[in-house]
């Protein structure tokens, strides 16, 4: 059996990458710096996942979200035009809003910590090892195959909206 | 000592790769061969890139440093270390200086999971091919950040064209291997006659189930349903070329149209991470398409030719390779020009052959013989493309940026969405029979 | 969007500020450019990869070869037309000691004839070979540079055997040759004949029906016959339109009228066709070779010519079919040894005006790949 | 063709021959019609070249020249008119489009304006280059110091 990879030490540490990361993203100024860290970040959240024995979910978390929209982001963000938003003010006024949401959240929060041990009464998960990758086809293919369905004919139709209000242009 | 040889012996025998052992000194022992094994392999890949083309193009290539340039990559090396890091003024520091190393790292880090024999990698993940995907298609943001922080024209649009090709080729890529991993798990209709011995067998994303697989079923993937596996190949080959922003798909480095594409701004060491990266994630995807189709470390012909006599032909094939190559370096040895002056380079290309003929009597040794045969047959086929790689270069004109697009979408996209659901369906057959009859 | 074809030069130097045109890239292109062949600068403004206009500068090799020659004597000169086009050095001095003994009313001897047909097919085969490497390296093959420059090597040694020169021969005087052919000049010529042919096939094998070759070049760089007379193109690139003209059957010159030879022709005048027409060419200035050769009279090779040269009052064009295209020579005399004016008309220089047209509309890598076709040198557009 | 336009337009046209080639010395009000009928009547759809010739001690400096060509008639001629220094003459860019960097030359070399010019600048000198290199009184060494000064940071081109 694999040794334990979900120690406390990388769980801090990943989680503190994901925070600083994440932070990052929502102080720099420059666009493609902000991306750059959404990435460590989303990195960091991968490491998460294989930490939970999910190594399919990390895989994919890296393909599609790292390797693929985050190359789409820098994509657009490339062409954008630094200076002007180098000048733009970062943070607007509805800061009071913002503080009574992220009240509310860190009340929810503690909430669940308080009350969520009898939420997960074992503690810990379980996990089916080797088979994980099986376990998430057999319940999309499955249980979850409508739902899969309609999200990606929803896909289908996003892609197609897309390159109709893009090709009105030329 | 005699505990450490026996430790040694204990490892050797046992048959879990590092990683899946546990074994943490095992683990760094394997990372430092294979990095050292890399660097190696793309300093001599350099060195065979300018020989090879040379001769395609009827011209000697690099002859000064050292006998027949064997010494210029080391040169090169040594000359681009010492050149001056320009990082130019309107760049982004940060972003300009973090980019190669992002590139390098996701060109290295793939090869974690590269079976090189049954317990010749460094791990075995059970996501092993999809975490060479995801790894690899990390590099693309390498890419991109450096043609953005250059803060030129040409490196940003040689930038933009890579990350289209990149994340558009991927698709394809996926697709192939997909088809790929299917047939690990499907009842094969053999190209010649075979197979069919692996009936039952569960699917498996491992790189090294995906060999076991093979070799359980007796037949290298890109002959099963023939020829749906030879197409799955075709799809990925050309992918995988794409990917690597080489010839003919070169357009991101186009040196005729953006003198260098991304890396236009970038000199000395940081640049030569670069090279190091392509080379790197050249051999990486070589070492895919092997695992995937070619049967990984499993020498050729493994159904046709059995039996012990047949087994013992085929290990000394390694040790008998490396004697040949001494050989025929000690007959160009024999041809070097009889002039005082060229005593030094005779002498050292004697002693290159001296070297290869050395390697070559240790690996004829029967223990050393056993253990190395499935690292030999992995590289000689990742090496096969790699001489693929330089063929494309010296015979193929570049694609356009619009044309580039036109295969990947138009031709291999449907093609391999229509390999996938064939492969599924033949795979299939009988359950699929059962439920028409039944109805 | 508008069809880029459409929009005239002024419409490129004002584009209106609407939110696509914001989005317009200006890209500037050389004059240190590894596919501009030299210090050729274009100015592209590109939506996307799409060019919707550019502008050539040139002028950075500009040597003001037409003002020298208002201050030699016209002997003194005949050196200075080869560094024009200095992969057709041969065609230039053929154009210019045609004009100055027009000029003077004198005519070079049959043989010394002869030998000039022969080292000017020669030449434009080497143009040709260096045009088809280096085009074949702008579009991605590199192997084609190294097959061309090892045959063209053969001619460049043809010669320096003849006159000590490679590059710029100064092979011709006025009023005939200097140099007598040498001892061997016809195995020489003949055996090269018999050495090219099949490598002009080897080049044709590696990329006539190659695919991506095909599709780079196919419809791109498309110029209509019309269009190429209004804007003055010459040479390859007006034939390949489908105009059947060339100065050495239309107006012959030096005695072409006595070589049994065809004009190549294209159809959709896009790359491929210029392409095409070149290969033939080659083949077709191959045959002209092997007539000549077999036919090179015996005979003096030096007209009567005085050793100060002091042609009339008058002037006089002459102009001659060189590898680009017509290369014209306009010479003023006011009776002196100093030519009074000479005009130099530059097939490369005419045929750069077509790249605006020829690019609208097209992608990035095509620009390279349609200057690559044009087959200009910068010494001679910028004299 | 000849009789024809003497007819038409008198003494301004006079056509001659030399050395076997023919030209028109066409006075210069005559220049854009002269120039449009031998285009639209006579075919003559392909301009070789523009030039110029500077005689500085004429009274009127400067000969302009045109070479044309016809296609269907396989005959080459030229047109050549006298203008004084400092004054313009009309640009035939409407009728031959390869006009445009000819004339753009010309105008560099000599200093010759040519009226309805899309774009009449320099073309082969730097655009803020003074003087006109062509002109008989411009010698041979001569160069613009200040503009070497000041765009190569050199004391001088020699």
């Amino acid at each position: 059996m694999n040794p334990p990879v979900a120690t406390p030490f990388f769980f801090y540490l990943l989680s503190a990458t994901v925070i600083i990361g994440g932070v990052l993203v929502i102080t720099r100024k420059n666009a493609v710096h902000c991306a750059m860290a959404l990435i460590t970040a989303l990195l960091a959240q991968s490491g998460l996942y294989l930490m939970l024995y999910a190594p399919f979910v990390a895989g994919v978390q890296i393909i599609l979200y790292a390797g693929g929209i985050m190359v789409l982001f820098l994509f657009v963000i490339m062409l954008i035009s630094i200076e002007r938003t180098m000048k733009e003010r970062q943070f607007n006024k509805q800061w009071l809003v913002g503080i009574a949401a992220a009240a509310a959240l860190g009340v929810l929060f503690i909430g669940v910590y308080t009350k969520g041990r009898n939420l997960f009464p074992n503690g810990r998960m379980q996990f089916a090892d080797a088979q994980n990758t099986q376990a998430v086809g057999q319940l999309l293919y499955g249980q979850y195959m409508f739902a899969f369905e309609i999200a990606s004919l929803l896909l289908l139709v996003a892609i197609i909206g897309a390159v109709v209000m893009a090709k009105k242009r030329i | 000592m005699h505990d450490l040889i026996e430790y040694i012996q204990s490892y050797l025998s046992s048959n879990l790769t590092p990683g899946g052992a546990g074994n943490w000194f095992w683990a760094t022992v394997y990372v430092l061969a294979v990095f050292v094994g890399l660097s190696v392999a793309v300093i001599a890949m350099n060195w065979l890139e300018r020989k090879i083309l040379a001769h395609m193009q009827v011209r000697l290539g690099p002859m000064r440093v050292g006998p027949h340039g064997l010494l210029q990559p080391i040169a090169d090396a040594l000359k681009l270390l010492l050149k001056e890091d320009i990082i130019p003024e309107g760049a982004d520091k940060v972003v300009f200086w973090i980019a190669p190393f992002i590139v390098v790292l996701a060109a290295f880090t793939v090869f974690v999971v590269v079976p090189f024999g049954p317990t010749h990698a460094i791990t075995d993940m059970n996501i092993g091919i999809l975490f060479m995907l995801g790894v690899s298609s990390l590099s693309v943001l390498g890419i991109v950040t450096a043609g953005w922080a250059s803060n030129s024209h040409y490196p940003l649009i040689g930038a933009l064209r890579s990350s289209a090709q990149m994340v558009s080729y991927e698709v394809a890529m996926g697709l192939a291997v997909v088809s790929a991993i299917l047939m690990t798990s499907l009842h094969g209709i053999g190209f010649y006659g075979a197979g069919d011995a692996a009936a039952g067998a569960s699917g498996t994303l491992s790189m090294i189930g995906i060999v076991q697989a093979q070799q359980e079923q007796q037949m290298w993937f890109i002959f099963k349903f023939f020829p749906l596996g030879l197409v799955a190949f075709f799809i990925f080959a050309v992918a995988m070329v794409a990917e690597t922003n080489r010839a003919p798909f070169d357009l991101p480095e186009a040196e005729s149209e953006l003198t260098a594409g991304f890396h236009t701004e970038y000199s000395g060491f940081r640049w030569s991470l670069f090279f190091l990266a392509e080379y790197s994630a050249m051999i990486a995807v070589s070492s895919i398409a092997v695992t995937l189709w070619l049967g990984g470390w499993l020498r050729p012909f493994p159904n046709a030719l059995q039996g012990p006599t047949w087994d013992l032909v085929f290990s000394l094939f390694p040790g008998a390779t490396f004697v040949f190559l001494g050989l025929m370096t000690f007959y160009n040895v024999a041809r070097m020009p009889k002039h005082p002056l060229f005593k030094i380079q005779t002498i050292g290309l004697a002693g290159f052959g001296a070297l290869l003929g050395a390697i070559g009597l240790v690996l004829l040794i029967p223990q050393v013989r056993v253990r190395v045969n499935d690292i030999f047959w992995f590289s000689a086929k990742v090496a096969g493309f790699m001489y693929l790689y330089i063929w494309y270069r010296g015979t193929f004109p570049r694609y356009r940026f619009d044309q580039l697009m036109k295969v990947g979408w138009k031709v291999l996209l449907p093609v391999g969405l229509g390999l996938l659901i064939l492969t599924a369906g033949l795979g299939m057959r009988t359950e699929i029979w059962e439920a028409v009859v039944r109805r | 969007m508008t069809d880029p074809k459409t929009l005239s030069p002024l419409d490129l130097e004002t584009p209106d500020k609407t939110f696509l045109d914001a989005n317009e890239l200006v890209i500037n292109m050389g004059p240190q450019h590894p596919a501009t062949h030299g210090v050729l600068r274009v100015i592209l403004r590109l939506d996307g990869e799409k060019v919707m206009g550019l502008e050539c500068v040139i002028g950075y090799l500009h040597r003001g070869v037409e003002k020298i020659a208002e201050n030699r004597t016209y002997t003194m000169f005949n050196p200075y037309v080869d560094r024009m086009d200095y992969v057709a050095a041969v065609s230039n001095a053929l154009g210019y000691c045609e004009a100055v003994e027009k000029l003077l009313s004198v005519e070079a001897p049959p043989r010394a004839q002869y030998i000039r047909v022969i080292l000017t097919e020669l030449n434009r085969i080497a143009s040709h070979q260096l045009w088809l490497g280096t085009h074949a390296l702008d579009i991605g093959a590199i192997t084609p540079l190294f097959y061309t420059f090892r045959d063209r090597e053969e001619i460049l040694k043809i010669f320096e055997k003849y006159c000590g020169a490679r590059l710029t021969t100064h092979a011709f005087r006025i009023g005939g040759l200097q140099y007598e052919a040498y001892d061997g000049f016809e195995q020489d010529v003949k055996a090269f004949v018999s050495f090219v042919k099949p490598k002009i096939d080897e080049y044709e094998e590696l990329l006539t029906t190659n695919r991506i070759w095909l599709e780079r070049t196919k419809n791109v760089g498309t110029i209509s016959g019309k269009d190429a007379i209004a804007l003055g193109v010459t040479g390859p690139v007006l034939r390949a339109s489908g105009v059947k003209w060339d100065i050495r059957k239309a107006l012959p010159y030096a005695n072409y009228k006595n070589f049994d030879f065809e004009i190549p022709t294209g159809q959709n005048g896009d790359t491929y066709d210029r392409y095409i027409v070149r290969m033939v060419e080659m083949r077709q200035s191959l045959r002209i070779i092997e007539q000549a050769v077999e036919g090179i009279p015996e005979g003096p090779i030096m007209a009567k010519v005085p050793k100060v040269m002091k042609p009339p009052v008058g002037e006089i064009y002459h102009s001659i079919e060189a590898p680009k295209g017509e290369l014209g020579y306009f010479i003023v005399s006011d009776g002196s040894t100093q030519p009074y004016r000479v005009r130099v008309r530059p097939p490369s220089f005419v045929n750069l005006q077509a790249l605006d047209l020829m690019c609208r509309g097209q992608l990035v890598a095509d620009v390279i790949a349609v200057i690559g076709t044009l087959d200009i040198v910068l010494g001679e557009v910028d004299r | 063709m000849v009789a024809k336009y003497k007819r038409e337009y008198g003494s301004g046209i006079s056509a001659l021959t030399h050395l076997g080639q023919n030209y028109f010395e066409v006075d210069r009000s005559l220049i854009p019609d002269f120039l449009r009928l031998l285009r639209d009547d006579e075919k003559f759809d392909y301009c070789v070249d523009i030039t110029a010739v500077h005689y500085p001690k004429r009274e009127k400096p400067f000969d302009v020249v045109w070479i044309l060509y016809s296609f269907s008639r396989n005959e080459r001629i030229r047109v050549k008119t006298q203008i004084a220094d400092g004054e313009s003459i009309a640009s035939v860019v409407p009728l031959w489009e390869t006009a445009n960097w000819l004339e753009r030359e010309v105008f560099d070399m000599f200093g010759i304006k040519f009226e309805g010019h899309p774009d009449l600048k320099r073309i082969l000198l730097p655009d803020g280059w003074k003087g006109y290199p062509l002109r008989k009184d411009y010698g041979i060494l001569q160069q613009d110091n200040e503009w070497v000064q000041i765009n190569l940071g050199i004391e001088s081109g020699q």
